[in-house]
């Protein structure tokens, strides 16, 4: 490429334009002399810290938590929301990238790991990998919360959601109302973009987003509230214990208007196709997250599918009974005549290695037959070794589905969400963008008169019935 | 109806000339329109004829600084160059492209990315209406000396890493326009290029190819980042 | 070929006519003094037995001699395209009346006729370049603007005015890069 | 880092050389309104220069009245730089639109940013060239440019084209004018926000585009037309490649129309937005479908009829309501109506040659000529004025996107934002004609 450049020379006079002593004494050292140069004091500068910390701060420390034991339990469990926001960031996009594949007659990704699979965990850490500036002009303070206040507000609203008998991060019993309070604040985290960005593209999708929050938010209250006079509570998890029982006992079939408008709000809620006026590609390029690159947008992306996620759980959860089962299903079968410690662990390594072994070989023995293509023995191993693992999990789980009633909820629960989900792609490969006076006037002409009908007819309802 | 409000000047002196081809070696008068519109030596209006500022590269290319990117990183240059080790083998599975067309070749692309030839299986569809988002620049189709300036300014604002791809004999040389007043001969002359792609326009699978063979180049560069050019990457001397 | 518009035109724009009305297979053409092209526009487009509504193109000519700027009518009263051509515009000052007053469409033709010959469209209210940047000079197709081919013997010299922001590496002066035209 | 990096970009002279500059607009520079102390502080000059970059306001003195009317703000109003990159402009369009909030106020297009000097290279080209110099004006649809530029020059040299050749060329003619008929529905669908209907879109024009490839040897750039015939005979691939799509083509069409006809978003998108009524339209000069859906019955294969085309039975559909929708379901119908034409032609195709007896070195008579057809989106023009040499002398190229696009500051004002998309892009048009 500089074939007819000195690059030396230009080398030279760059590095010249730093000619002070440190930079000079930097650029002799080799690879490994920087590197240990960086690392070494920096490892011995944390392990004094943290042994001094350990030693000072360590039994106070657990006093207080031993004090403020829903206090650990909170931390505790906004950690374990936080972890699993990303593995469900990534299964969704990866459901995306395929489902709207196969719906315009393609085939989607696949070529990193089987079926492409890994093709948005790459995405994902390629996006977290670019360089993340911030433009000239931009507020930077702001820019850089932005995202942050967007990812937060859907990590936190997932503490509330439960996940199967027991699993849930705070039984709050205000639950619904601290649901929609915090999914309120995602909207303060697109404006802070949208207005940060010094972009007037940003700006507008920033201020679409508020405008439309703002008005939807109001139905999709209101359509709850019929749901909290027939539950009696706002509690998440009492209102899916109200619903237990059988399939009939779900308030979709007692307030189907409800479900129908809490649906459509939630849509706009989480600025999905066809409501999604904040990022319309076609109008405002990528509305607020226009400027945002690397790990900013990362988290605009992600913070995305999370509250596709949340969204869906909620539909699930107030109108579809959350995770108790559609029907009467016997389980929660005592598996106490089997002892796992009795194997002992000499038990435990032949079972894993002999089930390990041919159970690889014999997928592995498919894999060769059936592939698409000519597989290697590595990698018919390797495949086999996968599907194995599959099996197994596949098994574990249903064991676990047999034996505990946390576990069959949790699958009740995903299968129901995972349908929204799909919904949802459903809708975004579908459907064509609404205008914003649309958009509008839908809300406050139809689905908040709906709402106050079906509230007024749910209480009338209650109280003819309860007298 | 004219703004200038200004008298021509000297403007029946000169005579109409009649049509023939100039002899071979004589230098043609350059055209003078008197016309109240607007004056060519007025320094206020359209910059007095001077080149056009829309080209930001300028200054920027006269100060060495975009050589080398050693300047950038300073002492930091361990860290892009050895994680780049590890990420460009994610980065060259997810190449973004930017979603930007200039002429012909554009439908070209779009149809690579389309059932039939689906792009979206190596992980380059989603294609980014904002250039912060993309990795890839491709360009498609002719550049016009008038596009010039907001491609590179599209160029530059692409986060690192970023790559780009000539689509079509018009970005690679100029083309059938080569020899026309307002087109760009080849984009090398204004910004770097990471592959070319030829034919005009090429097919869908070409620019696949393309495509595929800028992965390949993405591994083959691991570990040398400081060495880029950011600058235009045609000789100095075409 | 239409013969009885030929009769008609002559019976209406007598006057006008620089020259015999001209046919040749589906073409009728007239030539007119710029001067004359409103109200010849006027009556082609009014007159009932004319009707002329739809105007189907507006180039400017440079013929070498004279700048001309030539008018594509098409009318349901007639099998024949017709054109009207207004002759005669200087090369120097070229001026010629907007037909904006009948056709707004008229004024981007216009414009693009003022970009590429510097024809001057009095009444035109947006005479601005269209194609070509503001900043640029020349007018490109007008005759003795040459193309790259003959580049020292165009006004530009061969050089498009991106390419000049690219000057050699080692130069200091961005000007020092531009090719000259020989002085010969 | 990220000052670290923009550094060299905000160099000092650069500034000065801006501030320098007469501004004689009120800028909408808001963010030099920020209040600092000093006037030499770096941030201000920073805001300065970056307002000056970012606003649309072109740094010279404003050239005509129109140009002064636009560029001057009022109360809450903003420019918004709508392209010439920009998803939804359909190649290097630029609209410069003033809002006031989401609603459009006034917009100036700006064009030429793919403008590549073809009538230049064409004036110094031979005729042969310049029927492949002008495939790439219409990329969408190059051949109708091509048949354009051949019915001028027939007419310069009095050449009788073979009935076979003709029927050759409207066959490939309306076989690719479905294709573009079918992108516009796709595009038109994307610019609205649907993902899907587009890459069905792309699989019809596909495999057009490959029984083309097929007949021609291009898949986008045909260069097939001759003077006085085509270049090559129907094969035996572009007929079975043809016949397997002619068997499914109406009900894929009715098929992909459906996706779009029923859907009430999209309807209510395009319904009542962007209305071109019939004296508007025919004062812009505006031509095809768009003139057709302001219900002015003007087609040029019924208007001035050229080739086979009297022969052939079809309709040209008009709709009166002059909105998105009405141009939109235009083209639905002329897709039909071209299925119908392209079945006549198959099965009237006569016999015979395929290019007229001609000398090898085409040099027509002194003289004139201006040859129309109808293209997709119009009337294509070409006037050619011959000097008695082998090359044109004048070859004006006449594109209807052109004057199509022209009605956009007529029809946008009052309307949102999201309806720039709908109205440019029911117009339909092509950059690279609009630019030449």
């Amino acid at each position: 490429m500089s074939a007819a450049t000195p690059a030396g020379g230009r080398i030279r006079s760059a590095m010249g334009l730093m000619r002070s002593f440190p930079a000079q004494f930097w650029s002799r050292l080799s690879l490994q002399e920087r590197l240990a140069l960086i690392f070494v004091p920096a490892a011995i500068v944390a392990g004094v810290v943290t042994v001094l910390a350990v030693v000072l701060l360590g039994p106070p420390f657990l006093d207080f938590l031993g004090a403020n034991l829903p206090l650990v339990r909170f931390a505790v469990a906004a950690t374990a929301i936080l972890l699993l926001t990303v593995p469900t960031a990534f299964v969704l996009i990866y459901l995306e990238l395929k489902v709207i594949a196969r719906m315009n007659l393609r085939i989607g990704p696949n070529r990193v790991g089987p079926w492409g699979i890994a093709m948005s965990v790459i995405h994902g850490f390629k996006v977290l990998s670019k360089e993340d500036f911030a433009p000239t002009g931009a507020d930077i303070t702001v820019f850089t919360l932005a995202p942050v206040v967007t990812y937060m507000a859907s990590v936190m609203t997932l503490l509330v959601i439960p996940f199967a008998p027991g699993l849930i991060g705070q039984d709050l019993n205000i639950g619904l109302l601290y649901f929609f309070s915090m999914g309120g604040l995602t909207v303060v985290g697109l404006l802070m973009a949208g207005w940060s960005s010094f972009n007037k593209y940003s700006l507008l999708g920033g201020l679409r987003s508020a405008a439309q929050i703002i008005s939807y938010e109001i139905p999709l209250t209101l359509s709850v509230v019929g749901v909290i006079i027939l539950a009696g509570t706002m509690s998440m998890n009492r209102i899916v214990l109200a619903q237990s029982g059988s399939l009939l006992d779900w308030f979709v079939f007692k307030q189907p208007l409800a479900a129908l408008i809490f649906f459509i709000a939630a849509t706009a809620e989480a600025n999905r196709t066809p409501f999604d006026m904040t990022e319309a590609d076609s109008e405002i390029v990528a509305g607020f997250a226009t400027e945002y690159s690397g790990m900013r947008f990362g988290f605009f992306f992600f913070a995305e599918y999370v509250n596709v996620f949340i969204v869906s759980a909620l539909v699930a959860t107030v109108f579809f009974g959350g995770w108790t089962a559609p029907f009467q299903w016997p389980w929660a079968y005592n598996l106490n005549w089997f002892n796992p410690w009795s194997f002992g662990f000499f038990g435990w390594l032949a079972i894993v290695l002999t089930v390990g072994y041919f159970g690889t070989i014999f997928f592995a023995v498919f894999a060769r037959l059936f592939g698409g293509r000519e597989w290697g023995l590595w990698a018919s191993m390797g495949l086999g070794f996968l599907f194995l693992l599959v099996v197994v999990a596949g098994l574990v789980v249903l064991a676990g589905f047999i034996a505990f009633d946390w576990v069959a909820g949790l699958v009740w629960f995903m299968a129901k969400t995972y349908a929204f989900v799909i919904t949802f792609v459903w809708m975004r490969a579908t459907l064509p963008r609404v205008r914003v006076d649309q958009l509008m006037g839908f809300a406050w002409k139809w689905l908040l008169p709906a709402s106050l009908l079906n509230l007024f007819v749910t209480a009338t309802a209650v109280v003819l019935l309860n007298r | 109806m004219a703004v200038g409000g200004r008298e021509p000047r000297g403007s029946k002196a000169a005579p109409s000339r009649p049509l023939a081809p100039a002899p071979p070696g004589e230098l043609s008068v350059p055209i003078a329109v008197p016309n109240t519109l607007w004056q060519s030596s007025n320094p206020l209006a359209y910059d007095g004829g001077r080149p056009a500022e829309i080209t930001h590269l300028r200054e920027f290319g006269l100060t060495d600084a975009g050589r080398n990117d050693a300047a950038r990183w300073g002492a930091l240059q361990v860290i892009p160059t050895n994680a780049d080790y590890i990420l460009d083998l994610i980065r060259a599975n997810s190449l973004w492209p930017l979603l930007s067309g200039l002429a012909c070749c554009a439908f070209e692309m779009m149809s690579g990315a389309t059932s039939k030839n689906d792009m979206d299986r190596w992980g380059m569809f989603p294609f980014r209406a904002s250039p912060r988002q993309a990795d890839v620049l491709i360009v498609a189709g002719t550049l016009t000396t008038k596009m010039s300036g907001p491609l590179i300014r599209l160029w530059e604002q692409m986060p690192e890493p970023k790559w780009s791809v000539a689509l079509g004999d018009c970005t690679v040389s100029g083309g059938r326009y080569k020899r026309s007043y307002s087109v760009v001969q080849g984009i090398d002359r204004v910004m770097p290029v990471d592959v070319y792609v030829p034919g005009c326009p090429p097919r869908p699978e070409g620019l696949i190819y393309g495509m595929l063979q800028l992965g390949q180049l993405v591994k083959d560069r691991r570990g040398h980042w400081n060495e880029r050019e950011i600058g235009p990457t045609a000789p100095d001397d075409i | 070929m239409d013969r009885t518009l030929k009769a008609r035109l002559e019976a209406r724009l007598s006057d006008h006519l620089r020259a015999p009305v001209y046919q040749r297979h589906d073409e009728t053409e007239i030539r007119i003094e710029p001067g004359s092209v409103p109200e010849v526009l006027r009556t082609l487009h009014d007159a009932l037995d004319l009707r002329f509504e739809i105007l189907a193109d507006l180039a400017g000519v440079d013929t070498g001699v004279a700048m001309q700027v030539v008018y594509h009518l098409w009318s349901p009263m007639t099998s024949d395209w017709l054109r009207v051509i207004a002759d005669g515009i200087s090369r120097d000052d070229p001026r010629a009346p907007s037909a904006t007053f009948l056709w707004i469409g008229a004024e981007w033709l216009e414009r693009e006729a003022y970009d590429m010959y510097g024809i001057v469209f009095e009444g035109n209210r947006d005479l601005r370049r269209i194609f070509m940047p503001p900043d640029y000079t020349s007018f490109p197709l007008r005759k003795d603007f040459l193309l790259p081919d003959d580049a020292a013997r165009s006004p530009g010299a061969g050089v498009r005015h991106v390419e000049r922001a690219h000057v050699s590496a080692g130069a200091a002066d961005p000007a020092a890069g531009i090719r000259r035209a020989p002085a010969s | 880092m990220p000052a670290h990096q923009h550094a060299p970009r905000t160099s000092p002279a650069r500034a000065t050389t801006r501030a320098a500059r007469p501004h004689p607009q009120p800028s909408a520079d808001d963010a030099s309104a920020r209040q600092y102390s000093s006037a030499d502080d770096p941030r201000v000059m920073l805001d300065r220069q970056v307002g000056a970059l970012f606003e649309p306001i072109p740094p010279y003195p404003t050239r005509t009245e129109r140009e002064g009317e636009f560029y001057s703000l009022g109360d809450g109003e903003m420019f918004l730089n709508v392209g010439p990159h920009h998803p939804a402009t359909h190649g290097v369009l630029r609209l410069v639109l003033k809002l006031s909030g989401e609603q459009i106020v006034d917009v100036d297009p700006v064009l030429g940013y793919l403008h590549r000097g073809v009538e230049k290279i064409c004036e110094n080209s031979d005729y042969y060239h310049v029927i492949d110099q002008v495939d790439p004006l219409e990329y969408v649809s190059s051949l109708f440019q091509e048949w354009a530029a051949v019915l001028s020059f027939e007419k310069l040299m009095d050449v009788q084209v073979p009935r076979r050749a003709e029927y050759i060329r409207v066959l490939s003619g309306e076989l690719l004018r479905i294709a573009s008929h079918t992108l516009f529905m796709g595009f038109l669908a994307l610019d609205l926000g649907g993902l899907t209907p587009i890459l069905y879109s792309f699989i019809e024009r596909d495999e057009i585009v490959e029984m083309l490839a097929a007949l021609t040897g291009a898949r986008m750039l045909f260069n097939y037309f001759r003077v006085g015939g085509v270049n090559g005979d129907l094969n035996h691939e572009f007929m079975s490649r043809l016949g397997d799509w002619m068997t499914r083509a109406a009900k894929q069409t009715e098929a992909q129309a459906g996706l779009l006809n029923e859907n009430e978003i999209f309807v209510r998108r395009m319904r009542g937005v962007g209305v071109l009524d019939r004296a508007t339209a025919l004062r812009y000069g505006v031509t095809g479908g768009n003139l057709r859906a302001s219900g002015v019955p003007f087609d040029l294969r019924r208007a001035h009829p050229y080739s086979v085309y009297p022969e052939l039975d079809f309709n040209i559909p008009t709709r009166d309501e002059g909105d998105s929708l009405a141009r939109y379901l235009i083209r639905v119908d002329e897709v039909r109506e071209s299925i119908k034409i392209v079945d006549q032609c198959l099965h009237n195709m006569p016999d015979g040659p395929v290019m007229a007896r001609l000398p090898r070195l085409i040099r027509p008579r002194p003289g004139r000529a201006w040859g129309a057809c109808e293209g997709p989106r119009g009337m294509l023009g070409v006037y050619t004025i011959s000097d008695g040499s082998d090359g044109p002398f004048r070859f004006r190229i006449h594109d209807p996107s052109f004057l199509n696009l022209e009605t956009v500051p007529a029809l946008l004002p009052g309307n949102l934002l999201a309806d720039t998309m709908a109205v440019v892009s029911s117009l339909d048009p092509v950059m690279g004609g609009i630019d030449k």
